[in-house]
């Protein structure tokens, strides 16, 4: 994946703290996620599918990535915000 | 390119060197695209001239005399005296650094600047006439056009500008003596800004809204603190009445009029009218149609996210292409112009502008009120500091105001912050930085601030949002 | 529970009121655990008494003073005067609200509130003794504790605080005349924010420092803005020389003797002396043994990421749990070893905690410098903006500094930010935003900042970053 080519120097994994703590809270090493957003970035979506990848498999290898197929449902990940249907402010101008 | 050659051809033209057309000009120009601006007036349009840079400026002096005459408080003892002319100079000399500058950078990033009117004659070509007489006029050929020419106050019947006591806002900053009596026309963020200046300045100032509040967009509550500041400072409001002409005082001075929807006339006693009812976009001499462009019913440049018109090759930005009428809104367009016509990926797909009034507190919001995010289907959860509880807002005496943050509940998601108070205009960076990154609650929260600052009151609303906070009560 | 009551056991106990000992407190009680807050001396600590809060509403009444004073360049003319007592005394006023506050949501968050000086008897016990006369002492049994007790100035020997010209920061925030001439031994933060003050309430100001430099943790080039302006405001600086004693000095005031490490001794005179070099944890008393506690060589308690001491059901956070001393710092493991009591998954994770100065101007750091960055293992590319490009900052009349972002290179992960211009101390908060979010230069230089801001100059630094910059010229 992207974080492959692009993981960052000493070990650090990029992360809001939203994530890490939900990391924690999962007994999930964050180091070993795969991040999903820019530069291998890790979400909390990206944090519950390793969860879910790693409960899957005996063992717990940490290859089991986001889009792992046959993982179980995870508890709908905060992907986008809300039910709402969300638009830019500037998309209305000039009408 | 020297000004006054005869371009025969360039990549990117834009029209007009305000904040939406110089910044558009220097990414186009940064993008390795050939590039030339046309100005007919002064680098840094209404921005710079005459608009967010001289206000600000203005703002700045008369708010410190206004502090320094009112800290006995905290035992500093000063009877301030403000030399309005002195501090125009001043506001003059600051123009000149940044709009020298803004000529400077553009030349270095390798833009042909030229100095004239532009009016298109067809979709590739327009006509450059130079100021002055016997200048002459060239044409210059483009792949890609920019209009960014911004907008100019709006006049009201009876008040026209062409009376030396009805003041445009550009007057107003270019004033060297203080009013005795000051009527300002129009209670949006100009007319507030303004007469915030002139109440400190000590002139008797009197506000004539037609609405029936101040700063129209705003939530009450932010309304209402910098309604009764303005109060404090002296400023009358005469809300629900119309301004419809001037007629001569007698006394030297003059009678503003104006009229409730009712038809009651009211007149009062003033020495200069400021008119600050809102602006237009200038398009006319454009010739717009030459390049087949047209415009709204309110003379606007319809755009889509890529800030294209209806022409494709041809862009607009700015005030010219509608609200936000702001300064950072029209250089954020501008960028994204450029960066579309160099094949980049760009567009207008930023969540939120944020938007700041510099009164007395001041504004700052950005993104979505509680009430927007209910309208779009939200379910929203709200979290509030008021500054009367923040270490750092009472040493520095100014207490009013609060943060507010609103969120998604379920997914604790930033959607957006409104922000009265103490320097509201930078602590709103923070807000705006966590809605475009899908911040949450909690990474606001989590996120460790330092003590003690105004930006902690970010933090604690965050926190009061999730029932957490620790220096106020959870609701 | 009564203060006076005989507690006989908590859920969780917290020793000291300070930032670090109230917010524990609070988030504990919030956790719905049963605690206990064990105060000696005044709710707040060192940072709301003496520390934080009186220095910062000090620095802001010499500051406006100062300012007002110097304003003629934009026409505004005052010479005002400073009643120091007065200015103490509404310092005094602001701490009070504040400490009152503390005390009020100490209880309505449920925390039971004792006041004395509490010492371990044993791993699941301490003492209270209560002050004054007769007042006894009791016993409380406790599950948890959290140690909270803070740090005081470091003596020098021959500079004992006994005497009375002799003064630790807590005196120089308390004083009701300015001294002729001060004094101060050590250019850390504490002696810099007080230096700065007193220059500007009018004192002759020196500063004997050891090191070569001030502010010993901060890069050459912010340290030199700084120590510019305070020379600037008349502060000498006596580097290379540690203080070494007083003698009288014949005129009613006395010398400062400083000896450099060659042995050469200068003597300075001086009226009072401000010693400020530094700050030491207090756990005299407090029989930590008793609890099977131990403490390093400098006495710090040593902590784990959960704030854990050695004993793992008592915790340590603030400055008796060691660097960074700073009050946000202590907040944030208060939060933490409260959380980590009641069984959340909390813990120090957080990548940076933002620091601030406050002299003239303001500094404002978080993360890593380029040279950090770099040690660290990362390829580091780091991009500036001026203030003196800064359209905002001109408008203020200051435009001293500058806003610095450190990035990786490959992932453009923001890592870190040093600020030094004014409001620095509050425009930190978006980079320590962007640090803990993972935000990437592009996430910063693409959200919007409101113009004309402070905040822009962190959006032109990330753009600078990238090669991008608008408003200066990109390396
Ligand atoms: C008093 C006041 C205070 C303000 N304060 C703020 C503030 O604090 N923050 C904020 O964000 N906004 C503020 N604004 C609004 C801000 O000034 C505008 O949003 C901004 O200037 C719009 O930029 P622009 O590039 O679209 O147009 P403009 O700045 O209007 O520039 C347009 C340029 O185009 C030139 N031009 C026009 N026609 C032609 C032509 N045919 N050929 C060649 N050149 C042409 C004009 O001479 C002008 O220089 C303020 C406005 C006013 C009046
Ligand atoms: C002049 C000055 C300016 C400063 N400015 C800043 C600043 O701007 N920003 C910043 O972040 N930091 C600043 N600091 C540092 C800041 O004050 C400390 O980092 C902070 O107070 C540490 O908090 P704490 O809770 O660990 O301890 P403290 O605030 O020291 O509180 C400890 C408390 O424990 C009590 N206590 C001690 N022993 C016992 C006992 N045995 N029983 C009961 N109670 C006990 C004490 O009475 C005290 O109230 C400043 C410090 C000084 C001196």
């Amino acid at each position: 994946g992207p974080a492959d080519e692009s993981d960052a120097p000493a070990g650090r994994t990029f992360a809001p703290p939203s994530a890490r703590r939900l990391a924690r809270e999962l007994g999930v090493d964050i180091a070993a996620v795969d991040g999903s957003g820019p530069g291998g970035r890790v979400d909390e979506a990206d944090v519950r599918a390793h969860a879910e990848g790693d409960a899957d498999s005996v063992g717990g290898t940490d290859d089991a990535g986001a889009g792992s197929a046959d993982a179980p449902e995870p508890k709908p990940a905060p992907t986008d915000v809300g039910s709402g249907n969300r638009t830019s402010a500037v998309s209305k101008r000039g009408s | 390119m020297v000004v006054g050659d005869i371009a025969t051809g360039t990549e990117v033209l834009v029209i007009g060197a305000g904040p939406g057309g110089y910044v558009a000009a220097i990414r186009a120009a940064q993008e390795g695209l050939d590039t030339t601006l046309v100005e007919k007036d002064a680098y840094g349009g209404v921005c710079l001239n005459r608009g967010c840079i001289p206000s600000k400026a203005l703002i700045t002096g008369s708010g410190l005399a206004h502090e320094a005459g009112n800290a006995e408080f905290m035992g500093v003892h000063a009877d301030p005296a403000v030399d309005l002319g002195k501090m125009v100079e001043w506001k003059d000399g600051v123009v000149d650094r940044l709009t020298g500058g803004v000529e400077k950078l553009c030349k270095a990033n390798g833009v042909n600047l030229v100095e004239g009117t532009a009016s298109f004659v067809d979709e590739h070509t327009v006509r450059v006439a130079h100021g002055g007489e016997g200048q002459g006029s060239e044409s210059i050929e483009f792949e890609h056009a920019i209009v960014a020419t911004g907008s100019r106050p709006i006049q009201i019947p009876g008040l026209e500008f062409e009376a030396e006591h009805v003041w445009t806002s550009a007057d107003a900053l270019d004033a060297d003596v203080v009013p005795d009596r000051l009527g300002i026309v129009g209670g949006g963020y100009i007319g507030m800004e303004l007469a915030t200046t002139y109440a400190k300045l000590g002139a008797d100032v009197t506000v004539v809204e037609m609405l029936d509040d101040i700063l129209d967009p705003y939530e009450d509550d932010v309304k209402r603190i910098v309604r009764k500041r303005a109060e404090e400072l002296g400023v009358e409001f005469r809300f629900g009445e119309g301004a419809s002409g001037w007629s001569e005082g007698g006394d030297g001075g003059y009678l503003l009029h104006a009229e409730t929807e009712a038809g009651e006339e009211s007149t009062y006693g003033v020495d200069k009218i400021l008119v600050a009812v809102g602006r237009r976009p200038v398009t006319d001499g454009l010739d717009l149609e030459n390049a087949g462009i047209e415009t709204d019913d309110r003379g606007f440049i319809e755009t889509d996210d890529r800030t294209r018109t209806a022409v494709e090759h041809v862009h607009a930005v700015g005030d010219v292409a509608g609200e936000p009428m702001l300064a950072h809104a029209a250089s954020k367009e501008g960028i994204v112009a450029a960066e579309v016509i160099a094949g980049e990926p760009a567009a207008m797909d930023q969540r939120a502008i944020p938007a700041a009034v510099f009164t007395d507190p001041e504004i700052g919001t950005v993104g979505m009120t509680e009430g927007e995010a209910e309208a779009d289907g939200f379910d929203p959860v709200v979290g509030e500091m008021p500054f009367n509880a923040s270490g750092r807002a009472m040493t520095t005496g100014h207490t009013e105001g609060f943060v507010r943050i609103v969120a998604d509940e379920e997914t604790e998601f930033v959607l957006g912050g409104q922000i009265v108070g103490p320097e509201a205009s930078e602590l709103i960076a923070e807000i705006a930085l966590a809605v475009e990154m899908g911040a949450t609650l909690e990474d606001v929260a989590a996120t460790v601030h330092t003590h003690p600052t105004l930006a902690e009151a970010v933090m604690e609303a965050a926190e009061n949002a999730r029932g957490q906070a620790i220096h106020t009560l959870n609701r």
